[in-house]
């Protein structure tokens, strides 16, 4: 089901969610977009190939993760003894996320809800929030979907993806609450189609690293106790900013407090670069090597999750990229772990 | 376990009973405060839950009771904030339990074998309700011998006294007793500790030392293994003088944990959660593993 | 000669004669505008050193990482040798295990903008270096006039507040800092707890705060809290203000001196006492 | 006094064990009337005071922070009001550029003879306080 929506079209369609309070969209804040509540459709930029040429990052800092993962959410308050889930999760609606990060809201559904014992409360947010995703007609320096399996107008894990392509968009819907949405909009003709075609060939071409994701896997199968790890990592300070801006990660810590009486049990974020993220109660750390903590990284976006769920869980958004302070790229990492592979014959 | 994995059930500590000399290990005896709450919790040794004090914190710990005991048993050791609370609980105190989660030992291959023990310091607790489990008269005759080694720093450390003694006596397993230092210390009621002679003594030496003189046929036994890191480093060359193959060889692990159900991420060894697929887990498995716990 | 030449010669000549195990330095990283730190131990390696306006880590938090190697030759300019010296009387190194390769700086630029603290820095040649790379930089520092200070205080802490609610407490801020090198932070102390972890702008209003104080008479304003930072949140606002407050009330700057002590170890009877009832 | 609204500020003091706390005790024994608002934490040193524990108690729902101290010269420890009056320096003002309203927290030497000036500075912190209102600055929900 392909359709088109005049610019005014989708306009009229976010201000309907806007008047119920119900739209995100990526808002430019201090240098760089961040998601945050819509007061008015006009906050909302439709076109973002105009606003990368005057310099906006191509994608959101924050990943799109945070409407089913959030940084912190409070899991029980307590009466007494009796632990009371609270937080009604609201019916929210995400204009503007790009396909790496619809494929990442797709892994973490998969990882949290499909894959053993199910997470409830990210079974919930994902039911509740309706993802309107947006193509990516020119993709950053940073960006690397394409090498690990994704791609620019990829509709992946999205609800709605829009292409935009001149006067408009092409709305493309990918589940049945997607299709709700694009009810009463026209045909989209053969010529958009071929426009939007173009521009995501355009949008390949720009996109050229390639990651033999099979041999990676087989250098990491027995690259563990490989020096390479300390080389990679001098620079590393074990911040947590790849992995809390890194749209498929999952960890998190649970956090138990007593504020004024009320006492309440919250999940937050945490990080395998932290320090004490492996610590046992005995005061034994498996990773207190800080080049441990960044192995365990590289190897369970491209080792762990494939023996677990078969896919990589690095969806190639370019976020840990753009906002590491020692400057690491994890696709020079991941050359020189192959290079290296190559050379040992692994 | 179905509703919200993360959803603890309030649980009243019926006995509290302070486990070692050093008076830094309790054992806590719960009973769930909700009707029907006990026959729907099944669990088999091998397996833990979550303890949580609302507003303080939640931590992992075994199980120690058997499956059909009435009480759930856990002993604690006094480390953090939470266990810290814990401690200062009183009998008729109710906190928060959720479980049970994690793989328990391999019974269905235990059955008609020997079944060899080996525990060091305060890791006794799910080998306490192994023993207990197989000691049952229902349970007795599926298994061959019972030989249990289980040391700890001094006799004054070893948890379960009173049971201990008790096995000391009984016929259906064979109970080997050590500790680092003995000589000297207070005996705790294992009078007959001289070297090694009585049965029912505490012999001085180190679990794996200790381990050597056991007579054992490895190829019609399995051993479970639970204890630190350095006990195990030098137990597994022992076994494998005795004939244990790793696939004999069962090992339960303690890691940071903060889910129970393999999402936290936390307790990750390679692609393995130990908190999922463990944390009991097979040693040959875990050579397969990276050296990572 | 230009400085980056005479650095990498002088790199090779340290490594070879073994007078040091390595050159902690610049190099460039796989994006343009953006460098990476180095640490050189190999002479083949040296052509990677660089040095420009793109080099935005404060080396001296990598020398805690490097210094049990032996002893290690590092480029400083203004700020990173500042930081040597309060790790220096803050007894973290030796001077006898750092061989300082001093160099002039004209301030690090990041997306076309030099940094308010680079703008109006007072230090950019170093206070202590064994070697001067090239001649030392003279320039005006701006006078950073900031209508921040006019605001009432409602509208002071809306603004504070709002930038904080931004912090995803990645601690990367923490990480880069030359300063921060407590084995457990305040902020992962778990007995007891002192600070919520969990998405609170109290919390987070609380952690910056106490980051501030714990940089009074350390920070040296080097910026590099400021450029980690992936929300953008003007931290530079916290430390400018409390190095300025320390300048003011006790006539000291962070590692100005070596031989005077950062502020809050030492007092003075006469310190000023205006504020106590 | 209180005000029309009603509002009883909660008002948490640090009070070094040597003078302050002494001199709280004087003003009690002597029967000396000063409002109740205030919480006495008894701290062994003014130096002692960690600007944590300020502002944690602005967080859990104190209104008002008041720390007091020997005077400088009689610190039983000789030099621990010296080294807290350069941290509490640099808090003060930097709480004040934060924007907290001055009067939140209040700095004060109180010495172990001087139980009057000990009540008459709990009647002015209270009042202060009570005029600034409940304090929601630094308050976690």
């Amino acid at each position: 089901m392909k359709v088109f929506l005049k610019n005014e079209d989708l306009k009229k369609l976010l201000a309907r969610f806007v008047q119920e309070g119900r739209l995100f969209a990526p808002v430019r804040r201090c240098g760089y977009s961040g998601w945050d509540r819509v007061s008015s459709v006009d906050e909302v930029v439709l076109s973002r190939e105009q606003a990368i040429l005057q310099g906006e990052e191509v994608n959101t800092r924050e990943p799109a993760k945070i409407f089913v993962f959030p940084r912190s959410e409070t899991l029980f308050e307590f009466e007494g003894e009796e632990a009371v889930e609270t937080g009604e999760i609201p019916e929210l609606v995400v204009f503007g996320l790009r396909p790496c990060d619809g494929r990442a809201m797709a892994f973490l559904e998969r990882f949290f809800v499909g894959n053993g014992p199910e997470d409830p409360r990210v079974r919930q947010r994902r039911e509740k929030v309706t993802l309107i995703g947006v193509a990516c007609n020119s993709p950053a320096d940073s960006c690397f979907c394409t090498a690990v399996g994704g791609g620019p107008h990829e509709n992946k894990g999205l609800d709605v993806l829009l292409r935009e392509v001149a006067g408009g968009f092409l709305g493309e819907a990918v589940t049945s609450k997607g299709e709700e949405l694009l009810t009463g909009f026209p045909e989209a003709t053969a010529q958009q189609d071929a426009e939007a075609e173009k521009l995501k060939a355009n949008a390949e071409a720009t996109l050229a690293l390639k990651i033999d994701l099979n041999r990676l896997k087989a250098a990491l199968d027995n690259g563990f106790a490989s020096p390479i790890w300390e080389r990679l990592t001098l620079e590393c300070v074990n911040c947590g900013a790849c992995t809390f801006l890194c749209p498929t990660c999952h960890c998190f810590d649970v956090f138990d407090e007593t504020v004024r009486g009320r006492k309440r049990r919250s999940r937050i974020w945490d990080s395998c670069q932290f320090t004490l993220y492996s610590q046992h109660a005995s005061g034994h750390n498996p990773r207190l090597n800080p080049a441990a903590r960044y192995r365990n990284r590289v190897m369970d976006k491209f080792k762990y999750t494939v023996d677990m769920l078969g896919e990589v869980s690095c969806v190639g958004c370019g976020r840990c990229v753009r906002v590491c302070p020692a400057g690491i790229d994890i696709r020079v990492a991941v050359a020189e772990i192959l290079k290296e592979a190559a050379q040992d014959g692994r | 376990m179905g509703g919200n994995p993360y959803q603890p059930l309030p649980v009243r500590i019926e006995r509290v009973t302070v486990e070692n000399e050093a008076r830094d290990l309790k054992s806590f005896d719960l009973r769930f405060v909700n009707q029907g709450e006990r026959e729907r919790w099944q669990f088999l040794p091998g397996q833990f839950a979550f303890l949580s004090i609302a507003g303080v914190g939640e931590a992992p710990f075994g199980i120690a009771s058997a499956p059909d005991e009435e009480l759930l048993k856990f002993t604690v050791k006094r480390v953090g904030a939470f266990t810290t609370a814990l401690h200062e609980m009183e009998e008729g105190a109710i906190i928060g339990l959720r479980g049970p989660f994690g793989s328990a030992y391999p019974w269905t291959l235990m059955q008609g074998r020997d079944v060899l023990i080996v525990s060091g310091g305060f890791s006794f607790t799910t080998l306490r309700a192994v023993i207990v489990h197989i000691l049952k008269k229902e349970n007795r005759p599926n298994y061959g011998r019972l030989v249990v080694v289980y040391g700890a720093r001094t006799p004054g450390e070893l948890l379960y006294k009173e049971e201990l003694r008790a096995w000391k006596t009984n016929p259906e397993l064979e109970l080997v007793l050590c500790a680092d230092r003995v000589c000297g210390g207070e005996l705790f009621g294992f009078e007959g500790a001289n070297q090694g002679e009585g049965k029912d003594a505490v012999q001085e030496g180190l679990v794996p030392e200790i381990l050597k003189g056991v007579k054992i046929e490895a190829d019609k036994a399995v051993a479970l293994v639970c204890g630190p890191p350095i006990m195990l480093r030098f137990t597994h060359p022992v076994l494998k003088e005795m004939g244990f193959k790793p696939e004999q060889v069962f090992l339960s692990l303690e890691n940071r944990m903060k889910c129970g159900i393999g999402k936290c991420g936390h307790c990750n060894i390679g692609p393995k959660y130990v908190c999922k697929d463990g944390p009991v887990f097979c040693y040959e498995e875990l050579l397969r593993l990276p050296e990572d716990y | 000669m230009d400085k980056v030449a005479r650095l990498r010669q002088r790199a090779k000549e340290l490594l070879e004669k073994q007078e040091v195990v390595g050159v902690l330095g610049y190099r460039a990283s796989s994006r343009p505008g953006i460098s990476q730190v180095a640490f050189i131990t190999k002479t083949e390696e040296v052509d990677r050193l660089i040095f420009d306006a793109t080099c935005s880590q404060n080396l001296a938090n990598y020398l805690l990482k490097v210094k049990d190697k032996g002893k290690v030759a590092v480029v400083a300019r203004g700020c990173d040798s500042r930081s040597i010296v309060v790790l220096l009387q803050e007894k973290q190194i030796e001077r006898g295990q750092v061989y300082i390769l001093g160099v002039g700086c004209e301030g690090v630029i990041v997306q076309g903008e030099k940094s308010v603290s680079c703008r109006s820095c007072q230090y950019p040649n170093p206070v202590i270096y064994d070697e001067m790379l090239g001649e030392e930089v003279h320039f005006e520092p701006e006078k950073v006039e900031d209508e921040f200070d006019r605001l009432t205080p409602d509208e002071r802490w809306q603004i504070l507040s709002a930038e904080v609610a931004r912090c995803i407490r990645c601690y990367a801020c923490r990480q880069v800092c030359p300063n921060c090198y407590c084995p457990v932070c305040f902020v992962d102390a778990s007995m007891p707890a002192l600070v919520g972890k969990t998405h609170n702008v109290s919390d987070n209003m609380v952690f910056h705060i106490m980051r501030a104080l714990h940089m009074a008479g350390r920070c040296v304003e080097c910026g590099a809290c400021h450029r980690a930072c992936p929300m953008g949140i003007d931290l530079m606002r916290f430390n400018r203000q409390v190095a300025k407050i320390v300048r003011e009330r006790f006539g000291l700057v962070a590692g100005a001196k070596p031989d005077e002590m950062p502020a809050l170890t030492v007092f003075k009877p006469e310190d000023p006492q205006e504020f106590i009832r | 006094m209180a005000d029309s609204s009603g509002f009883e500020p909660k008002i948490v003091a640090f009070l070094c064990n040597w003078c302050s706390y002494a001199g709280a005790d004087l003003a009690g024994i002597s029967r000396m009337q000063y409002p109740p608002n205030v919480r006495v934490l008894r701290v062994p040193c003014s130096g002692r005071v960690d600007p944590f524990f300020i502002l944690q108690a602005l967080q859990q729902g104190a209104d008002g922070v008041l720390i007091s101290g020997c005077h400088p010269g009689d610190c039983h420890y000789l030099t621990g009001n010296y080294v807290a009056r350069r941290r509490f320096a640099v808090l003060h003002d930097l709480l004040q550029f934060c924007g907290l309203e001055p009067g939140r927290v209040t700095f004060a030497w109180v010495s172990a003879s001087e139980g009057e000036r000990f009540a008459q500075l709990v009647r002015e912190v209270t009042d202060r306080v009570r005029k600034l209102g409940p304090n929601r600055k630094l308050k976690k929900e």
